[in-house]
């Protein structure tokens, strides 16, 4: 079967991005997830937050016009905006652990039915890597996934429960793959959206939870297409 | 107030301990001590325990992992013990896999909040973080309205290599945007306090005491970064 | 960003709650946001539950003693339950000993870290403070490295009345000197921040990102001194 | 009996300045320890904390002169000196509780053989005054005591044990009172000076507690005869 077209990666990010409120404080992990910051809206405000205690930072710097001493939590020189505030990193998570934090997107190996997730460690090769996605995991008010919805070699990701160390325990909200947008159901993910072109049949395939038809389901909504075919203001999760 | 400037970083570093611990701020390669890791490093300590976000990034650049290739390092205490990427292979990750050195994982926030509790004389807290993961197994763990925590210890240092923006001579310390990460916490938590200062150091009383970040009753000694230092 | 800048201190408080926790700070009469205050006062909001460092000063000022004479606080939370001198007869004093409000007895750094502790989602933490005395009977005990804590828990609280020098219209905050004290931690701990300014309020973007003592995100409303207002 | 002089307070507290050492972080209680910062010594320098995160504050503010905004623990104005740092409560009882106060003087009601203390409660009155006092008597590095030998009604203050609540156990190290300087021992009060014209008998009578005399013993040093008599530098309790 020749391979279908998914879901870009900005296409994903952006769906998620979606549904930010204004005002939201938004924390996004390292790779991928950053592309949600590609995503505008003029109507609303959005606060980046980051690890290293840096409280409203914009877009990435222009080269040449860099300030070696303000980087986001993936070490890319960002431009600070307006009223950002600076803190250290007790501050920082004091205010992540304080549930200040309105969403953060991170990438996963894995999700389960029961909103587990994992994304620090694979047991076939030693130690792993946290940083600060534990603390934002356990004590964000909505953790976002953004994660192609299977490996590499065609395994699924979303599962009836994790078989890798859980980075939290049942904090996942809402999920974005290639193929779909996706909630928590009781005894599945509920499918809310769908790639172009992809059937809920052939997202099962690939899928080993079970899926459950959002009575609404729709194809996934990108910038182009938010106005004209949902309009806007339809947010899953707040 | 007391002068604690010292004339360069050998100086400053001369008396280092074998078998001590250090604390080595740090975020996205700023706010990195890297003047007073390369004098750690040529002065060579050995058997050190660091603490430290991570355990050295990749590329040529002076950080924690100089002293860990160098064999300086035993142990580390860090929030990554694996690369995000498996291509990334750094002196620390290709040691540790081989057993030629020890490792602690600590989730980022919780790493803080020990650092920020040593300095704080609070003998433990307890925190939702790592609940109901590996890294909670075998902790002690306590419901605490509704809500499972567990328990963290402070994570105390004999030194803290410390990289500011700007002091006086007293050691009152001001860091610039987000050169500023760890390197408050660790400066008021270990026993001495060591600092590298990438802009200038001023006569004390020209800091606006509203706007000093890490107090000079922390600070032990000061080094400002010579022209022909490491700035980046 | 967002302006939270109100009109008055009237409006800023209007929906103030009965049977809420507020925090009030200030040390040694400065930082006291008494313009607040007295609007809640005025408000008329009762059954409250104040966290203060004292129940009110001697004197005319308005202060936390101002509700406590109104009989709208029904708990305080502080440091003082008895005057330094026997003279000293506050109106608190006067009601706590005939039995007309409760009080809870706390160190003075105890209940500023259990006020950090509720703004940093810390379940609970260990103390030397208080140990061997009547104030630890009946509390969580815990020899850590030899030393005896005690277990204390997070002070939260509704509402944050809050004292700042400077402010931006987001509500970004600097303090001016002792000004300070519980002011940055009340502020991160509440529910709801209510800050009265005593200097100006500036543009977003007008303050020094590395000279804001309270990030913006936790304030939410915010009201500047007017010219008649109590300023000492 | 015609009541014999004692020592005025300002000398009492004089004398415990005396031990501070260069470069030493004091705090200071209200009342009565406060003189302690009128004693002068051009060979070192101290700074002064107090609760509200002041570190490194100067005189009492000339009358005129006050900064509205800068005030001690005592709520009086005083002058900052260069070098001065601000931090808010939290952090200064970090400070505190981290053991960084070389000295904390307090007043007391009541000081016990063993070290007890008691300054907070009077059981006959409803409630007490902690204040930062417990914190600073668990955690500085040495508590200094400045009180009258006796009560308004006579009654010794040094016990064999406190009869009212105390505010730590076991941390005082030196006790000024208008009748001399005393030390913990370990079954006693070790008397190191006395007040001038008192004997130890006379002391002893105003002393609950077992009186042990230091070999050493000699008059209070004092301000004026600190040179002639006994020479600087001699400290002892570092």
């Amino acid at each position: 079967m020749a391979e279908k077209e998914k879901l870009n990666r900005q296409t994903m990010c952006d769906r998620l991005a979606m549904e930010f409120q204004d005002g939201w404080i938004v924390n996004l992990g390292v790779g991928m997830p950053t592309l949600c910051s590609n995503y505008k809206d003029e109507s609303r405000e959005l606060i980046y937050h980051s690890e290293n205690g840096v409280i409203g930072y914009g877009p990435i710097a222009e080269e040449g016009h860099e300030d070696k001493h303000l980087v986001n939590a993936g070490g890319q020189n960002v431009v600070g905006i307006p009223g950002m505030a600076i803190v250290h990193h007790a501050d920082s998570f004091m205010l992540i652990r304080g549930g200040m934090i309105d969403v953060t997107v991170m990438g996963a190996y894995e999700v389960a039915q029961n909103g587990d997730f994992a994304n620090w460690r694979i047991p076939t090769r030693k130690g792993g890597g946290i940083g600060g996605a534990m603390d934002l995991a356990a004590c964000a008010k909505r953790v976002y996934i953004a994660m192609e919805h299977t490996t590499r070699d065609g395994k699924p990701r979303l599962l009836k429960q994790c078989a890798l160390p859980v980075t939290a325990p049942g904090v996942v909200k809402l999920v974005s793959t290639d193929l779909g947008l996706f909630e928590i159901g009781t005894d599945g993910f509920i499918l809310k959206e769908h790639a172009p072109g992809w059937s809920v049949e052939e997202i099962q395939e690939l899928t080993e939870a079970k899926i459950i038809v959002d009575p609404n389901i729709c194809e996934v909504r990108t910038r182009g297409n938010t106005d004209s075919n949902q309009g806007t203001g339809r947010h899953f999760v707040v | 107030m007391k002068n604690k400037v010292f004339p360069n970083f050998d100086e400053a570093v001369k008396d280092f301990q074998d078998n001590s611990v250090f604390m080595s701020p740090g975020f996205g390669n700023v706010g990195v001590p890297r003047n007073l890791l390369s004098a750690v490093n040529k002065q060579g300590a050995k058997g050190l325990t660091g603490i430290s976000n991570n355990a050295g990034a990749l590329g040529d650049s002076i950080d924690v992992g100089t002293l860990i290739q160098a064999n300086q390092v035993k142990k580390m205490i860090c929030a990554f013990t694996a690369p995000t990427h498996p291509s990334q292979v750094t002196p620390f990750v290709e040691m540790y896999n081989n057993d030629e050195l020890d490792a602690e994982l600590v989730p980022q926030g919780t790493m803080a909040e020990r650092i920020r509790a040593a300095a704080a004389g609070i003998g433990g807290f307890y925190t939702p973080t790592s609940v109901g993961t590996e890294l909670a197994e075998g902790k002690e763990h306590r419901e605490i309205n509704g809500r499972m925590h567990v328990l963290e210890f402070p994570l105390h240092a004999d030194y803290a290599l410390i990289r500011a923006y700007r002091a006086d001579t007293f050691g009152n310390l001001q860091f610039r945007l987000a050169g500023r990460n760890f390197n408050p916490i660790m400066a008021m938590a270990a026993k001495t306090t060591i600092v590298e200062v990438e802009k200038e150091i001023v006569e004390v009383g020209e800091l606006d005491p509203d706007q000093i970040h890490v107090s000079g009753v922390y600070v032990d000694r000061i080094v400002l970064i010579p022209e022909d230092g490491i700035f980046y």
